[in-house]
């Protein structure tokens, strides 16, 4: 099946919704996902691991004026992204399918049009279209934070949507340049991927071009400093809106540097690397004492993502396979991970009145064991316990960054320390000690198993086989890094792994 | 001879700008600018403009300026201040002007071009003539020869628009015009036919019979 | 079968068992999951015994050491992260010690915890953990060593918690945690350094290549080791990363009895004996491991001497004796360590099962002052402690006495600095035996206290109202406080089978390794240790009569001292408390670990935290970067709209200065 | 000397002259069928018949497609740029007088006169579009103005539509004599007026593209031109004059007086001032930007849409300029194709905006879409893609557009141009976005249970109900609304047409 | 005479004219600054058809004409349609638009 159809199923079925009544709308759009995500799932099954370069791809001129190609294609890089990204909006729309909405036509439609955007900026292999996807998937979230919010919404919602097209914007002036500095030797314009990587840019254009890029990547993931928006907008977002958007949008920034960055700006990157190696230690640590500092659990949460991006971040730029890699199973691992636990924390407000302030919970494993088991495992999960595949992943970014940059590294560990105790205190403040005044324990429904239980499922499941997507996802990273890796470490004196 | 008739004209005809710009009676303003453009009129003799020249003054002293004498007629002359109390920023404008002046001149005398600071290309017989003028504007400049006749309709049609009396922007001159309901019209939309007089009078006759019939 | 097949067994067993009740729990009727628990890990102890006997049926070079990969876990870009089990004489060793030990810890706990709501959760945390410290042992890389270092770490840290209504119990599982995970990062950097060199994360594959890339004291070795020191440290609570261990108490008794006495906080000694090669090369990291462990083993030692909590003494006991393992496995006594290792597991978990015995029936008071004359009422738990207290404090022919005595002269033997370990350690030892006796006779001697009179007429003591013993907080017996039920050994037949098999290891194990005698121990391990330049080497008889004199007297001594100071005359502890008052308070209050750790590195954080969160937050993050283009903006259309105030003659002002600019660029080109 | 016989009348290509020739006759006609007496023939005859010309000039157009000659002894260029050009006013004035057709400017100032200065602004437009000389571009540039002039007064009652038309006439003259002074100098300094003879000039003769009289000229021209295409500094009008005018006027004037002007622009600057690009293009990006930055920050907290749309075409204006700073043949195609976008985008908007004012009582204020989204979603969406558009998102097509001119921009060498466009769109986030959050996020509660906290009835009464409903002004703005989002994902016809447009000036 | 010394004239006409438009009140005389302008114009188009010797910039000062007449009329119509709706005849009271 042509990769059109897993991208444009979701507008489909929002398009189906828009139009249906409305009690059909909740229905339609989660069947799409349902059979969005059995696509997926059917990609990763026959994905050739041994092939080079892209499979099931589409290639089409889109506006053959400007060189924008409508081309799709699987590859290690993104071939999991895809499937958690399928996998993450089937269970948030399950999970928004068991509450009501007002205007749920549109509510549904936006939901099921953010999949889109997000799986066409996964899967587009051009960089117009890239950054086309990128920008238009934000559209969809801002107006289910905008309307179906809550608290200052409107405020949270236009301070996030314009704090990340921000970046984005420089990103559009970034892409274009790429396109057409490129396109002025003898080559044609063309915005493909494949195209664009023949070229090799001066430095001093690179340099520009990188940081525009990066700052869309950095503050759509968000790294600090720039993560400005995210207090507000996490506060306000409707849970299953929060869970796909801290889950998914912050890894299509991430999979932007290894797709785009790395590849296009080979040069910059190595010049610039020690600069994002700082950022993403500085995340680190910040986004881990604030999380530990924080008492609303969304902002634990968000912080704690802080800090996981940064790892992520950080592996992408040791510039070596071992650090790529390790990023980019860390982005399906938290991507998995950070959904339950949004989930989680929506269960948890509903037994302590409401409230998301940990202060107000608090011995609510009581009359929950199942609930309590689940928070535990991917509690111990999102702090990268070994025998999870985020220890996994974070194993080969420190190994990167290790042998890329010592003493980043050695920093850098103090991130899994601190995570191991903002995730623990959210644990016990929350499931443990004694209960909080409004706090009354109870099992999670059979409803929210259904949306959390799989979940679980899946981070266990890839805890006991994370060379899954490893070994599918080996040869594109090494590709994706390599010319950057030649440049940071000169072959002589460095030892080859 | 030729640069005692243009120290004099273009003095008139710097006279009678600064008049315009300075004498705080609109009228007088007028009458300045009369001055003035009689002034210019002698400068384009002087560039051997004849056609030029008389067409300024047939067409502005003589027409256009009647036009103004009777609108300033018609509002009346109740002058205000010169400068009145606008923003600060304002104050500094004749200074503005008189920057854009050193400009000008910087640029026009600081030309590289010869010819500026020359009397001007040999004279050849019929320059400026009716005749040539006639014969540009129906060759080369045919277009914008037609397209300037089309403005000045256009002009007309647009003057009368606006100028046009309507019920309820009346002040207390005309109130019976402004009677006028045409058809079923909502009041006072104004229409050609009404700027025309074709309908004044079988309206006047209308109301006047409502009026005194009733 | 194979020794590796045994060996997966092992594995399987437990992870069955905890797989079985946690998914069972709510079915499970009755003890059945205690039952099953037991009998997974007796099964469990079962293939650990097949696999020893099918590695001594393996004869010829490098046939002890068996290497089995059931998959490829996360291999990738070169590095080999497989699953892969080692079989060599050393793990058997742990997982015969691991196991046995483990499988009477759970026959004792059927009946000790069965009053407890959170019964089912109790064993499958339990099982979870003998899995854990077993995948440690079995480890054939340091991948998956890792995976099992930390696995412990979070079952230490649930069964701690295990009371998770508890605030003190919660904190201490955090405590214990974060402290494990500092260890964790240390294994794992001291991994990378390795790996660097070597290439490749498997044991066997990295020991054949050490020598090849590592010179002696290499500096990434070093540090490699020195890391991999801190990873052991943590687990096995060593200084300075010790303060989670008194603190992890709070779990229920037999958890003390088996994580935090027998096995995993061993698995620091495991480690450093695993990595011998290594180690040899890097004798610097070893002497640091030496050097620490003997600082631990002292001030631990010191420690007990004051400490009122029944179970914290034992559990200071416990960072010595392991002081004592460190230091002599980093000295290059492998055998003796490990020797100690396992006899420290017997007589350690006894003393464990006895406090437990008499805690509970102090209806869960664990304070030494509230405790007397329980002699009477509690004979059994009383020889128990006995033998236990005696193997500890090193009296001949218990084991204690034995295994530690072949530790120091080990160590002795080195010579030069050495020797100021040696004399530190036989210090230690008397000192060992003064706390030892010291809770014998205060809890078992002396006038009988109300619980134990009223269990001498044959009722067990219940609390009216359970409380904290900590705090004093009051509690209900639901999930998540101890349940309502106490059992005492006298009474209940598992745990005093569990006890008495324990007890005769305790008294009987140190007969495999008398010295110039039976040399059972050593000779298992030798293949192991066959590279080893330090273990084949052979300590003077001098010395070795020396040392095992000197170290029955001692203990003797101590015995002495201890019954005069509690028994004979018991106002002297007071008046020297009164004479030596400084050093009474550093010993009461810990060193001030717990102090200055607080004010080193937790107070700063908070206070980082709080900066960030109050200060830097609004000043950078939302004022800096946010506000100020937002405000520059704002002025800026302030501005813009100011110029916009309707004035006709402002707006051709504008443009004629507008117009004015334009030309004067224009003028300026053009010069 | 030449006599008078020896004159021969030029050669005149009706052909190429057609859709002027139709405009002009038709606006006679028109003016003639405004003397009806009936009503209903003057409020339905005159705007067929305004539409009827529209339709035939626009015909004429397309079958002049491709055409490249210059007629009336080189006045006026017929190729595909003024093709285009024409194309956008044609549409652009269809739309505006579907969007009077109820309004009450028509009906203040007489359908015959409203309709037929509409077309002679049209007429205007086309001639500065194909205007290859001087006296034409004057002359064009007057003839758009002065209806426009007549037209922004023409709601006759309200005080705000004369004080726009007055704002209007002064300000614009004090532009149109600054141009006509540039136009004097650089006639001065080449001695021609005809496009090709400057450019000879300028070329042939050493020195004199550095000549400060020239300079001075065109540093004169382009701040006439400006002000026509209301870039800041010589934007002040702009905000007023939208405002104040009738709400169709507006549109029209938005979408076509600014392509005409650029068109101008595009002619003057491309090809008659080639020779000086190295000095003029700097001050036009230069001038680009501070359009950029002042129009953006000048639109963030306007209430009044029609206002909000002024700033913001302020900041187009900009964007646009960029277009022709870089002065090659990408240039003016992302131009042309930029202010295709911009017409389609921009009618949209203000159809919307149309439909609201007679639906209700807060005339353009932004109350007035407040809710649109519940209430009519047919409004809304329309709203929504032109103001997402404005802002450049993908799959609109003002995307496409603002993707051109910034590859246009690096290509060119004026990459920082491109990140100020850049910048500009950040900003100009911050207004649109409150338009389409006034529409979809004003009214809405979320049907959570006590946790979100009811969020409360946000302020802005309920649009009082009224009958005014304009389905024509919603067919408009639906009409523009889906062309905007079909653009965005099909631009490639309109790049075909572009891309011809852009060649036609011979740019390399 | 030379050229140069019309082009002067004309600049100074132009800039009175400009100045006048900044600092009068009246519409009509702003009006009336404006035709000074446009004069000016004329006058440097004229000089300027001088000095070359063709006939274009005559035709154009004639053009201008046409339009600076133009504009007058509308201007007129303007000041008088406000004076009919009874508004100021004051460009500086006609500032409800603004912001």
């Amino acid at each position: 099946m042509p990769l059109s159809v897993l991208i444009w199923l979701p507008a489909a079925s929002a398009l189906v919704a828009a139009l249906w009544p409305a009690r059909l709308a909740p229905r339609v759009t989660f069947a799409g996902s349902l059979v969005t995500l059995g696509m997926a799932v059917g990609y990763v099954f026959s994905f050739d691991r041994s092939a080079q370069g892209l499979q099931w791809l589409t290639d089409q001129r889109w506006i053959a004026e400007l060189g924008i190609h409508y081309k799709l294609g699987l590859d290690g890089l993104n071939l999991f992204l895809v499937l958690v990204t399928a996998l993450l909006f089937a269970s948030a729309l399950l999970a928004a399918n068991l509450r009501q909405w007002e205007r749920p036509r549109l509510f549904y439609a936006m939901f099921a049009l953010a999949e889109t955007g997000v799986l066409g900026a996964f899967l587009a292999q051009d960089l117009a279209l890239f950054v086309a996807f990128f920008d238009l998937m934000l559209i969809p979230f801002y107006f289910l934070i905008g309307a179906w919010g809550r608290g200052d919404r409107v405020r949270a919602t236009t301070k996030l949507v314009i704090y990340t097209l921000v970046g984005s914007l420089f990103m559009l002036a970034g892409a274009i340049a790429t396109g057409v500095i490129a396109a002025q030797g003898s080559q044609p314009l063309s915005f493909a991927f494949s195209d664009l990587a023949q070229v090799q840019l001066a430095t001093g254009t690179q340099y520009w071009i990188f940081l525009c890029f990066a700052l869309a990547f950095l503050v759509k993931m968000p790294l600090f400093p720039l993560h400005g928006w995210m207090p507000d907008g996490y506060r306000a977002m409707p849970l299953p809106v929060l869970a796909v958007f801290s889950a998914v949008l912050s890894k299509v920034a991430a999979y932007g540097f290894l797709r785009v960055v790395l590849p296009l700006f080979p040069d910059a990157s190595a010049h610039f690397q020690d600069l994002i190696l700082l950022i993403a230690l500085a995340s680190i640590v910040y986004g881990s004492v604030m999380a530990f500092t924080q008492t609303d659990i969304r902002l634990i949460l968000g912080f704690s993502s802080v800090a996981q991006l940064g790892f992520i971040v950080l592996g992408i730029f040791s510039l070596r396979p071992e650090g790529a890699q390790g990023a980019l199973l860390q982005m399906v691992n938290h991507a998995l991970v950070v959904v339950p636990l949004f989930f989680i924390a929506g269960v948890l407000a509903a037994r302590a009145g409401g409230s998301e302030d940990i202060r107000d919970m608090g011995g609510l494993a009581l009359r929950a064991p199942v609930l309590a088991a689940m928070f535990l495992i991917v509690a111990l999960a999102n702090l990268a316990m070994p025998g999870s595949a985020n220890f996994v992943g974070e194993f080969y970014i420190l190994l990167g960054v290790f042998q890329a940059k010592l003493w980043i590294a050695v920093i850098a560990f103090s991130g899994v320390v601190l995570a191991s105790v903002y995730m623990l205190r959210a644990f016990v403040r929350t499931m443990h000690n004694r209960p909080g005044p409004k706090a009354q324990s109870r099992e999670m429904s059979f409803a929210d198993g259904l949306v959390i239980v799989p979940l679980v499922v899946c981070v266990l499941g890839l805890a006991i086989y994370p060379r899954l997507p490893l070994a599918r996802s080996e040869k594109s990273v090494a590709a994706s890094v390599r010319t950057a890796q030649l440049i940071a470490n000169p072959p002589s004196g460095q030892r080859a792994p | 001879m030729a640069p005692v008739l243009f120290f004099v004209a273009s003095l008139g005809a710097i006279a009678g700008a600064i008049g315009v710009v300075a004498l705080r009676n609109p009228f007088y303003s007028v009458l300045a600018l009369v001055g003035h453009l009689l002034s210019l009129a002698a400068l384009f003799l002087l560039l051997r403009a004849e056609f030029v020249a008389a067409a300024q003054v047939v067409v502005y002293a003589g027409a256009v300026m009647v036009l103004y004498v009777f609108v300033v007629a018609y509002i009346g002359s109740d002058e205000r201040p010169l400068a009145g109390p606008g923003p600060a920023l304002l104050t500094a404008a004749p200074a503005f002007a008189a920057a854009l002046f050193v400009e000008l001149c910087i640029a026009m005398l600081g030309s590289g071009l010869k010819a500026i600071d020359g009397e001007g290309a040999p004279y050849v017989a019929g320059f400026g003539s009716p005749g040539q003028i006639g014969e540009l504007f129906l060759t080369r400049f045919l277009l914008p020869f037609e397209v300037a006749s089309y403005l000045l309709l256009i002009a007309a049609v647009g003057a009368v628009i606006l100028a046009r009396r309507r019920r309820g922007l009346e002040g207390e001159d005309d109130g019976r015009l402004a009677a006028a309901d045409l058809f079923s019209m909502p009041a006072g939309a104004g229409s050609q036919a009404e700027s025309a007089g074709l309908l004044h009078d079988r309206h006047e006759r209308e109301e006047r019979e409502q009026r005194e019939g009733w | 079968m194979s020794p590796t097949t045994w060996a997966w067994l092992v594995l399987a067993f437990p992870l069955a068992g905890m797989l079985v009740i946690s998914l069972g729990w709510r079915v499970l009727p009755g003890k059945l999951p205690g039952w099953i628990g037991t009998a997974a890990i007796g099964a469990s102890f079962v293939s650990a015994v097949g696999a020893l006997l099918a590695l001594e049926g393996r004869h010829g070079e490098h046939a002890k050491t068996v290497v089995s990969t059931a998959y490829d876990y996360a291999g990738t870009v070169g590095v080999d992260a497989k699953l892969t089990i080692l079989v060599d004489p050393l793990s058997v060793f742990m997982i015969l010690v691991v196991t046995g030990v483990s499988a009477l810890i759970h026959l004792y706990s059927v009946v000790y915890l069965w009053e407890d709501r959170g019964y089912a959760r109790f064993f499958s945390y339990l099982n979870f953990f003998v899995f854990s410290m077993l995948l440690l042992v079995l480890a054939g890389n340091f991948f998956f060593l890792i995976v099992g270092w930390a696995f412990v770490g979070a079952a230490s840290y649930l069964l701690i918690s295990f009371w998770y209504r508890r605030a003190t119990a919660t904190r201490a599982g955090i405590k214990a945690f974060v402290m494990n995970v500092i260890g964790d990062v240390g294994l794992v950097l001291g991994t990378y350094f390795i790996f660097k060199h070597v290439g490749t994360l498997d044991f066997v594959g990295t020991f054949e290549k050490a020598p090849e890339v590592f010179a002696t004291n290499d500096g990434d070795l070093v540090a490699g080791c020195i890391l991999l020191l801190v990873g052991a440290f943590a687990k096995s609570a060593q200084i300075p990363l010790h303060t989670w261990l008194p603190d992890a108490m709070e779990g229920p008794t037999p958890v003390s009895a088996l994580i935090h006495a027998a096995t995993m906080v061993t698995a620091g000694v495991y480690l450093i004996a695993r990595m011998h090669p290594l180690f040899e090369r890097a004798p610097a990291a070893a002497d640091v491991g030496a050097v620490l462990g003997c600082v631990t083993l002292f001030v631990a030692a010191t420690i007990a001497l004051t400490q009122t909590d029944l179970k914290r003494v034992i559990a200071y006991s416990t960072m010595s004796q392991i002081g004592y393992m460190i230091m002599g496995v980093s000295a290059g006594a492998y055998a003796a360590g490990l020797f100690h290792l396992m006899t420290h597991a017997f007589f350690k978990a006894l003393l464990f099962m006895a406090a437990g015995s008499i805690i509970a029936a102090m209806a869960g008071v664990q304070s030494l002052d509230r405790m007397g004359g329980f002699r009477k009422a509690m004979p059994f738990t009383f020889g128990c402690f006995v033998i236990g207290g005696l193997a500890l404090s090193g009296v001949p022919p218990f084991s204690g006495f034995f295994s530690k005595d072949e530790i120091l002269l080990v160590v002795g033997d080195r010579g030069g600095w050495h020797w100021i370990l040696y004399a530190v350690g036989y210090v230690a030892a008397f000192m060992t035996a003064v706390y030892t006796f010291r809770m014998i006779f205060r809890a078992f001697y002396g006038d009988p206290v109300p619980e134990a009179r009223e269990l001498e007429e044959g009722h067990l003591h219940h609390a009216e109202k359970p409380v904290n013993p900590m705090t004093g907080e009051e509690e209900d017996t639901d999930v998540g406080f101890p349940g309502p039920g106490h059992f005492i050994a006298e009474r209940e037949w598992p745990m005093k089978t569990a006890m008495g098999i324990l007890a005769a290891g305790a008294a009987l194990l140190g007969l495999l390794q008398v010295p110039k005698v039976t040399h059972v121990v050593d000779h298992f391990l030798e293949p192991t240790f066959a590279g080893s330049k330090l273990a084949t080497h052979v300590a003077s008889d001098t010395l070795l009569t020396v040392g095992l004199v000197l170290g029955a007297v001692l203990g003797v001594a101590g015995i002495a001292l201890a019954h005069l100071l509690w028994v004979r005359r018991p106002e002297l502890p007071g008046r020297i408390r009164a004479r030596a008052g400084a050093l009474y308070a550093l010993s009461v209050n810990k060193w001030y670990f717990d102090e200055i750790y607080d004010a080193a590195f937790v107070r700063p954080a908070q206070a980082v935290g709080r900066f960030f969160s109050t200060r830097f937050e609004r000043w950078v993050v939302d004022g800096a970067l946010i506000g100020g283009p937002t405000s520059v903006v704002r002025a800026g259309s302030a501005l813009v709209r100011g110029l916009q105030a309707g004035f006709l003659r402002l707006y051709a002002g504008m443009l004629v200065l507008g117009v004015v600019g334009v030309a004067l660029y224009f003028l300026i080109v053009s010069q | 000397m030449t006599g008078l016989a020896a004159a021969q009348a030029p050669h005149i290509d009706w052909a190429g002259l057609s859709p002027i020739v139709a405009l002009v006759g038709g606006g006679v006609v028109v003016l003639m069928a405004g003397l009806f007496r009936a009503t209903a023939m003057r409020r339905a005859v005159v705007p067929g018949l305004t539409l009827v010309t529209l339709a035939t000039a626009l015909g004429m157009t397309v079958w002049q497609w491709g055409e490249h000659k210059s007629i009336v002894s080189g006045a006026l260029a017929v190729d595909d740029l003024s093709m285009f050009l024409n194309a956008l006013f044609f549409i652009g004035a269809m739309a505006a007088v579907v969007l009077a057709l109820r309004d009450s400017s028509p009906e203040e100032s007489g359908h015959g006169e409203w309709h037929a200065l509409l077309l002679s602004a049209v007429i205007g437009m086309a001639v500065l579009a194909g205007a290859q000389n001087l006296v034409s571009v004057f002359l064009g540039l007057e003839l758009l103005s002065i209806p426009l002039y007549v037209m922004c007064a023409t709601n006759l009652r309200s005080a705000p539509s004369l004080e726009s038309g007055l704002k209007y006439l002064i300000v614009g003259s004090v532009g149109s004599a600054t141009l006509l002074y540039g136009l004097a100098l650089v006639y001065g300094a080449t001695g021609a007026t005809d496009f090709t003879a400057i450019a000879h000039a300028l070329s042939a003769k050493a020195g004199l593209v550095d000549d400060p009289l020239t300079l001075a000229g065109i540093g004169l021209i382009a701040a006439g031109l400006c002000f026509k295409v209301s870039a800041a500094p010589f934007h002040q009008w702009t905000p007023d004059v939208y405002q104040g005018a009738p709400t169709p006027v507006t549109a029209f004037m938005a979408v076509a007086t600014k392509a005409a002007a650029f068109g101008a622009f595009l002619r003057l600057f491309d090809v008659a001032l080639i020779e000086a690009v190295t000095n003029w293009a700097p001050l036009l990006a230069a001038l680009a930007t501070i359009s950029i930055v002042v129009g953006n920050v000048g639109a963030l907290t306007q209430t009044s849409l029609k206002r909000l749309m002024a700033w913001s075409s302020v900041a187009q204006a900009g964007y646009m300029l960029a277009g022709v700073v870089v002065a090659d043949q990408a240039g003016a195609k992302a131009l042309v194709f930029y202010l295709a976008v911009y017409l389609v985008m921009n009618v949209a908007a203000f159809a919307v905006i149309v439909a609201r004012e007679r639906e209700t009582p807060f005339g353009d204020d932004i109350r007035s879409v407040a809710g649109l989204g519940a209430s009519r979603p047919a409004l809304a969406w329309p709203l929504t893609l032109a103001m997402l558009s404005l802002a450049g998102i993908p799959a609109t097509a003002g995307f496409i557009g603002k993707f051109t001119l910034i590859g246009a921009a690096v290509d060119g060498g004026y990459a920082w141009l491109g990140i100020v466009i850049v910048i500009g769109s950040m900003i100009s986030l911050a207004y649109y976005l409150r338009v389409i959050a006034a529409m979809w996020l004003s009214d809405s509660r979320v049907a959570v249970p006590a946790i979100a906290g009811a969020s409360p009835e946000l302020d802005g009464d309920p649009p009082a109900p009224t009958s005014r409903r304009a389905p024509e002004a919603v067919a408009v703005a639906v009409l523009f609304g889906a062309a905007t989002l079909f653009f965005g994902i099909v631009p490639s016809p309109l790049f075909d047409l572009a891309r011809d447009a852009g060649r036609a000036l011979g740019l390399l | 005479m030379a050229i140069g010394w019309y082009l002067a004239v004309s600049a100074l006409i132009f800039c009175i004219g400009a100045a006048g438009v900044l600092t009068r009140r009246n519409p009509l005389v702003v009006l009336l600054c404006l035709e000074l302008m446009l004069n000016a114009a004329n006058l440097a188009l004229v000089a300027f058809a001088r000095m070359h010797g063709n006939g274009d910039g005559q035709i154009f000062a004639l053009i201008v004409m046409v339009v600076a007449a133009c504009e007058v009329t509308i201007g007129l119509g303007l000041i008088v349609a406000i004076h009919r709706r009874r508004l100021p005849v004051d460009v500086d009271e006609m500032t409800e638009l603004k912001g």
